[in-house]
């Protein structure tokens, strides 16, 4: 039963992070190699919030703010000349917003490693169903769930949501009826980078906040969506759901071979539906 | 067109005197080790760009083809005890044959579904060689002692001696590079890059043509990593990591693909920069990225696009 | 004229061919045959389903039933290249030519892939003198000696259609396959394409998608009309002219004003 | 049109700046060291101490050994052993006359190769791995800390004296955690303790506490947890969550210090206990004068890579000092023979037998900090003597 919450604590996090990747590929058409440095950013700064005010809730609210701000602005300089480019342009852009944005990190909380303390309502464990299961974890799957209902609601019920699709599905078309395309884009990607920031305050008191975080989770928000096919969010739910599991069930039964395990799926996945479980076909050639 | 094609050869010319120059200006073994450094890397960069470049594919997985390669030479010298030239050999090979393997199975997918296959490929191998096949690789320790050449009584482990074998190498792969493009080969893989269905229609094999590509790219790149592993006397599985495979599509783009010069300037020009930023700066990490993000935005075509326009004005 | 309903010597024999996508049917249970010589020309409105049975015979895309036949060989499941390796070649209704080239580069690279099995990497291009030999006849052909050295971005549009016939010309066909060739041409560049098409179809057989009736009626021997992925009628373009049925389908267009 | 012209005058010109070579004095007027050590990357903390407890050493002595000025180059590994020796190699290449290196055993014993063939003195003040001063050792390469056999006879035999009956072990999936743990498991079941589990987990796994929660269920009341970096604050941090301290006794090897205290907070680090290379409440003359100017410097107080740095470097330079000639084949077999009497932690031993330094081993339980200080802090709990951690050399 731990196993399984567990599971759902990764599948949720994981999920935060692909939601934005997946987004930002989906309506932007970028596949943003920076979106872990973006998740390694907000975690630093919920952790300077949670250090500060010693509230960690009130981190929770401000990081998304304070990333979408950040996000905004990086749509702005970096991304706006480079949509029409071919996708290695993408590769090298981002790649140099990971090295800018690590370097601001160091230069402003150093090497140290930062850690946000536990909230105190959720520090311990319950036992319940006859293991002692983290609090924090329980929270973090119901925060996560809600996020995901929240964000549906967002996207497929609300005149908002309805601005985006169609500015991704067609921008043209968007334009002449009013929409001003241009901040639909830097709306979306601000999105996208709350998201990791919500991520990436969520992670603090279960992770160690260090430089390398967001390499070591992008590969797996990558395996998410690809799995759940790019660009399609409920794809990103399942694909998030299978890796999280994989993950915590592999751990419970053979750790040395998960990530094995987890690229040789891809793999197949790759070659089977290349579209993703999920995805609607995409003219590959 | 005629005076782009003067250009290159004149460029082309410059940087290979430069590196035949450089034993005889400077005694200093640092900034030969750099220059040989630099060597390597151009041959991996100008294999990568036959996939890339020449052909289109845009490949997220090539260090996969380069540490096959360094560890096969590896293997080949300290395991089997075979001879360098044995072992460039066998990591020419098994570079060749990691790509075509990764060819054969990308068959099916083509544009960003082959680059994220490739690159979770190249992951799939760097976890297999670091975790289950430890013995072999010397997991996360590496191999150290790979050997360098020994014959006709030279002391390969002089820094400037060895420079001169990995200088043969690079000139071969320039000229190799050079003629490929030229060749009826390489319009044929220019052809598959424009249009793929024009090639198809006219009676070109593509998919048999992206695999010879990649086949050929795989080939330098395993001579590189072979290079490079001798040049150090290390081998790791670092080398087959993702950060390998996006430096080298990093510096192929900043120097401008599709010509011989445009890899070897990318490759130069990143060496030199970290080189030049981290011996003045703490913050070079971060410049470095300001530098990148300036050239994708400015530089579509990379340095090398930059020197063709200051030319033709 | 070439002789009518020799199905015997054919060059090119489709039979029961379907075409499906997804729930659509494209191509529905079409036979056609190509005489040697011959020329023939397929009509019909927009969507009837041309040009994806043109995209059939080339190998584009795969059949849901049916078989191809070119000369004596079962060219069915064939891809793409050998198709056109065995002699059948094509032209695409929009312009589908190597655009960062000149024309000679264009026309030079058609004629590299029947020339070697392996494409050789060894030596410059330049040192097949036989390539470049074939790619001036074919420029000459089609009316490009002026423009070799030009990119063909630089072209004009009649120009590039020349190129596209070029490239297709090269490996002398037996069997041309030809979508629109006129596509996209201005008026006073109808009447020399005319006159190439008319000296390209000499000694060969070829199937034209064709929306210009004039054309049509000057260089078909015989007319396929489809609609709806089917085939209407087969005949030869006076009787076909004066079909009602024809008509009907064609009511206040170009072929009401010819009867 | 403009724009790409300026970026591309800036860059022609920071190619040109980069292009001209440095002045680089050949000559032997300096005497020159290349710390090859992690500034950034997971290890850059590391590095980082590291770094100060040289600098502290070397600004000590003036900043001059045998009369001649120390010129100290600093190079950064990144965490990547490949990094390591590529800039090992153009140390060399630019003439050190000693090299300072690494936390990774994997790095050292790369580089100990290229040291070793271009005889310049290495010394190895982190690294653990049994082979640098055993199978894989060479003249040149000398190490002042600690190896694992003797961190392993430690954690055995402090498990033995806080009478731990059963041990659970959590291992790194890499070769030198392996071949650890076959080792102290061993050592364990000649102490008569049973291994009742082992689970290894991938270098950099997010998630441990399924793994920790089948030790907790094992029964187990000991852990031994072998694992490396970052991984260290993952599992105890996640460890915290269910109050594993609590549950089962917790050590291993530098599993636990003031900065990976401060990390994994409270929760997670109080009672966990773990091999010292060295802690700055040794009472030493020398240590309290390091401390001291330590302090002055930086403003805190020096963890157990910077005292362990320190130590290493200034034992090298005065046993340099000693020879009065400037001849490395010299200071090699003065260092070789050398006994420290005054090391920061009491006499240092070097054993001309295999280059490894005889010396007592800490080990150290987290406690909570007095107020205003970090909330964790290591408490020394056990000394064991050098003789019961090295047999005589043959």
């Amino acid at each position: 039963m731990s196993t399984f919450v567990i599971g759902l604590s990764i599948a949720m996090l994981l999920f935060l992070l692909s939601a934005g990747l997946t987004l930002i590929f989906g309506m932007l058409g970028i596949i943003n190699f920076a979106h872990g440095a973006v998740y390694m950013l907000g975690a630093y700064v919920a952790y300077q919030v949670a250090a500060t005010t010693h509230n960690f809730w009130l981190a929770l609210c401000v990081t998304p703010l304070v990333l979408a701000v950040v996000g905004a602005i990086i749509e702005r300089l970096v991304l706006r000349p480079i949509y029409d480019r071919p996708h290695e342009f993408q590769l090298l852009a981002t790649f140099g917003l990971i090295l800018v944005l690590e370097e601001a990190v160091r230069m402003i909380w150093g090497l140290q490693l930062r850690s946000i303390a536990t909230p105190p309502g959720l520090s311990g464990s319950v036992h319940v169903f006859g293991t002692d299961i983290s609090k924090y974890r329980l929270f973090v799957v119901v925060f996560g769930a809600a996020m995901v209902a929240l964000l549906f609601f967002g996207i497929e019920r609300t005149r908002l949501g309805l601005i985006l699709r169609a500015s991704s599905n067609n921008a043209g078309m968007a334009e002449m009826l009013g929409v001003e395309v241009g901040r639909v884009r830097t709306a979306i990607f601000a999105l996208g980078t709350a998201l990791a920031g919500i991520g990436g305050a969520i992670a603090g008191p279960m992770l160690p906040i260090q430089l390398q975080m967001g390499f070591s989770v992008i590969l797996d928000c990558f395996i998410v969506i690809i799995i759940g096919g790019l660009g399609n969010i409920r794809g990103a739910v399942a694909g998030a759901l299978l890796i999280g599991m994989t993950r915590a069930y592999g751990q419970q039964y053979a750790a040395e071979w998960i990530d094995i395990a987890t690229y040789g799926v891809l793999v197949v996945t790759l070659l089977v539906r290349p579209q993703g479980l999920f995805g609607i076909r995409l003219r590959t050639a | 067109m005629r005076q782009v094609k003067h250009s290159e050869v004149l460029t082309v010319g410059v940087l290979v005197l430069l590196f035949a120059a450089a034993p005889f200006v400077t005694g200093d073994e640092g900034w030969l080790y750099l220059a040989a450094l630099i060597m390597t890397w151009s041959i991996f960069a100008l294999g990568y760009d036959i996939s890339f470049g020449l052909t289109g594919l845009l490949s997220f997985g090539h260090a996969a083809f380069f540490g096959m390669g360094a560890y096969a030479a590896s293997w080949a010298m300290l395991s089997a005890g075979l001879p360098f030239s044995v072992g460039i050999v066998a990591a020419i090979g098994a570079g060749g044959l990691s790509a075509l393997v990764f060819g054969f199975v990308g068959r099916r997918v083509s544009g960003l579904y082959f680059s994220l296959m490739t690159l979770m490929l190249a992951e799939l191998i760097s976890i297999v060689m670091t975790t289950r096949l430890r013995h072999l690789s010397g997991g996360v320790d590496g191999l150290p002692g790979v050997p360098r050449p020994q014959a006709f009584g030279i002391d390969f482990f002089n820094a400037a001696n060895f420079y001169w074998v990995i200088f043969a190498l690079f000139c071969l792969t320039l000229a190799f590079c050079a003629v490929l493009k030229s060749s009826p080969l390489g319009q044929a893989l220019r052809g598959v890059r424009q249009n793929a269905v024009r090639s198809e229609q006219v009676g070109f094999n593509v998919g048999a043509l992206r695999l010879t590509a990649l086949t050929l790219s795989g080939c330098l790149s395993g001579l590189a990593g072979a290079l490079l592993a001798s040049l150090m006397m290390y081998v790791s599985p670092q080398l087959l990591g993702w950060k390998m495979s996006g430096d080298v599509v990093i510096m192929t783009l900043l120097g401008g693909s599709g010509t011989p010069v445009g890899p070897v300037i990318g490759v130069t020009l990143v060496e030199l920069l970290r080189e030049g930023l981290s011996a003045t700066t703490e913050h070079w990490y971060g410049l470095l990225g300001v530098i990148f993000i300036l050239c994708t935005i400015y530089l579509p075509e990379g340095v090398a696009g930059l020197g063709r326009k200051l030319w033709r004005r | 004229m070439a002789a009518l309903g020799s199905r015997s010597s054919s060059v090119l024999s489709c039979q029961n061919v379907s075409v499906r996508f997804g729930a659509f049917q494209a191509v529905n249970n079409v036979s056609i045959d190509l005489a040697a010589g011959q020329t023939l020309a397929l009509i019909g409105p927009n969507g009837a389903g041309k040009t994806t049975f043109i995209n059939a015979v080339s190998g584009r895309v795969s059949l849901a039933a049916g078989r191809i036949r070119l000369g004596d060989a079962d060219i069915t499941n064939v891809p793409v290249h050998r198709r056109a390796a065995a002699g059948l070649g094509r032209s695409f209704q929009i312009i589908n030519i190597f655009d960062q080239m000149t024309v000679l580069e264009n026309l030079r690279l058609a004629a590299q892939s029947r020339a070697f099995g392996w494409q050789p990497c060894w030596r410059p291009v330049s040192a097949w003198p036989a390539l470049e030999r074939r790619a001036r006849e074919v420029a000459a052909m089609v009316g490009l000696e002026a423009e070799l050295d030009l990119p063909v971005t630089m072209l004009s549009h009649g120009k590039q259609r020349a190129v596209e016939l070029g490239l297709a010309l090269i490996p002398d066909p037996k069997v041309l396959l030809l979508d629109e060739p006129l596509a996209g041409i201005g008026h006073s560049e109808i009447e020399p394409t005319m006159e190439l098409l008319q000296q390209v179809r000499k000694g060969r057989s070829v199937l034209l998608v064709e929306h210009n009736m004039d054309v049509v009626d000057r260089i078909a021997d015989e007319i396929v009309v489809m609609v709806g992925g089917e085939v209407l009628l087969r005949d030869r373009p006076s009787a076909i002219w004066n079909s009602a049925e024809v008509r009907r389908l064609y009511l206040g267009s170009e072929v009401a004003g010819h009867a | 049109m403009r724009f790409p012209a300026i970026v591309g005058f800036s860059l022609a010109l920071l190619f040109g700046g980069v292009l001209i070579p440095p002045a680089k004095a050949q000559a032997p007027d300096k005497f020159r060291i290349a710390g090859v050590i992690p500034l950034s990357g997971a290890w850059g903390i590391i590095g980082e101490n590291m770094r100060r407890g040289v600098t502290i050493a070397i600004e000590e002595r003036g900043g001059q050994v045998l009369g001649k000025p120390i010129e100290m180059v600093w190079e950064d590994t990144e965490t990547s052993s490949q990094v390591a020796v590529q800039k090992a190699t153009r140390a060399l290449a630019q003439g050190a006359q000693t090299i300072f290196d690494e936390v990774s055993s994997g790095s050292t014993l790369a580089i100990m190769k290229l040291t070793g063939q271009r005889k310049v003195p290495l010394i190895v003040t982190l690294s653990a791995d049994e082979r640098i001063t055993g199978a894989d050792g060479n003249r040149y390469t000398f190490r002042t800390s600690n190896t694992v056999p003797m961190e392993n006879a430690m954690i055995g035999e402090f498990a033995k004296r806080q009478s731990v009956k059963k041990m659970y072990g959590i291992v790194a999936d890499y070769q030198v955690g392996r071949e650890m743990w076959t080792a102290l498991k061993a050592d364990l079941a000649s102490k008569g303790i049973a291994v009742v589990g082992e689970e290894f987990a991938p270098i950099g796994s997010k998630d441990y506490s399924i793994i920790l929660d089948k030790a907790v269920k094992s029964g187990a009341d000991g852990l031994a947890l072998i694992v490396v970096g970052g991984d260290v604050v993952t599992a105890l941090k996640q460890g915290g969550e269910i109050n594993l301290p609590q549950k089962m006794k917790v050590m291993g090897t530098m599993l636990m210090d003031e900065t990976l205290g401060q990390a994994i907070g409270p929760a997670g680090s109080l009672g966990v206990s773990s091999t010292l290379r060295y802690h700055f409440t040794q009472d030493t003359p020398r240590n309290k004068k390091f401390v001291a100017a330590y302090k002055a410097k930086y403003g805190e107080l020096p963890s157990q890579y910077a005292g362990e740095a320190y130590d290493g470097m200034s034992w090298w330079l005065d046993t340099v000092e000693s020879t009065k000639v400037w001849d490395k084949e010299k200071w090699v077999d003065a260092f070789r023979a050398s006994v420290r009497e005054d090391s920061v932690e009491g006499v240092k031993r070097m054993r001309s037998c295999e280059n490894q330094a005889e010396q007592v081993g800490l080990f150290g339980t987290a406690v909570a900090g007095a107020e205003g200080g970090p909330a964790v802090t290591m408490k020394v709990v056990e000394t064991f003597p050098a003789s019961a951690l090295f047999k005589p050399c043959p």
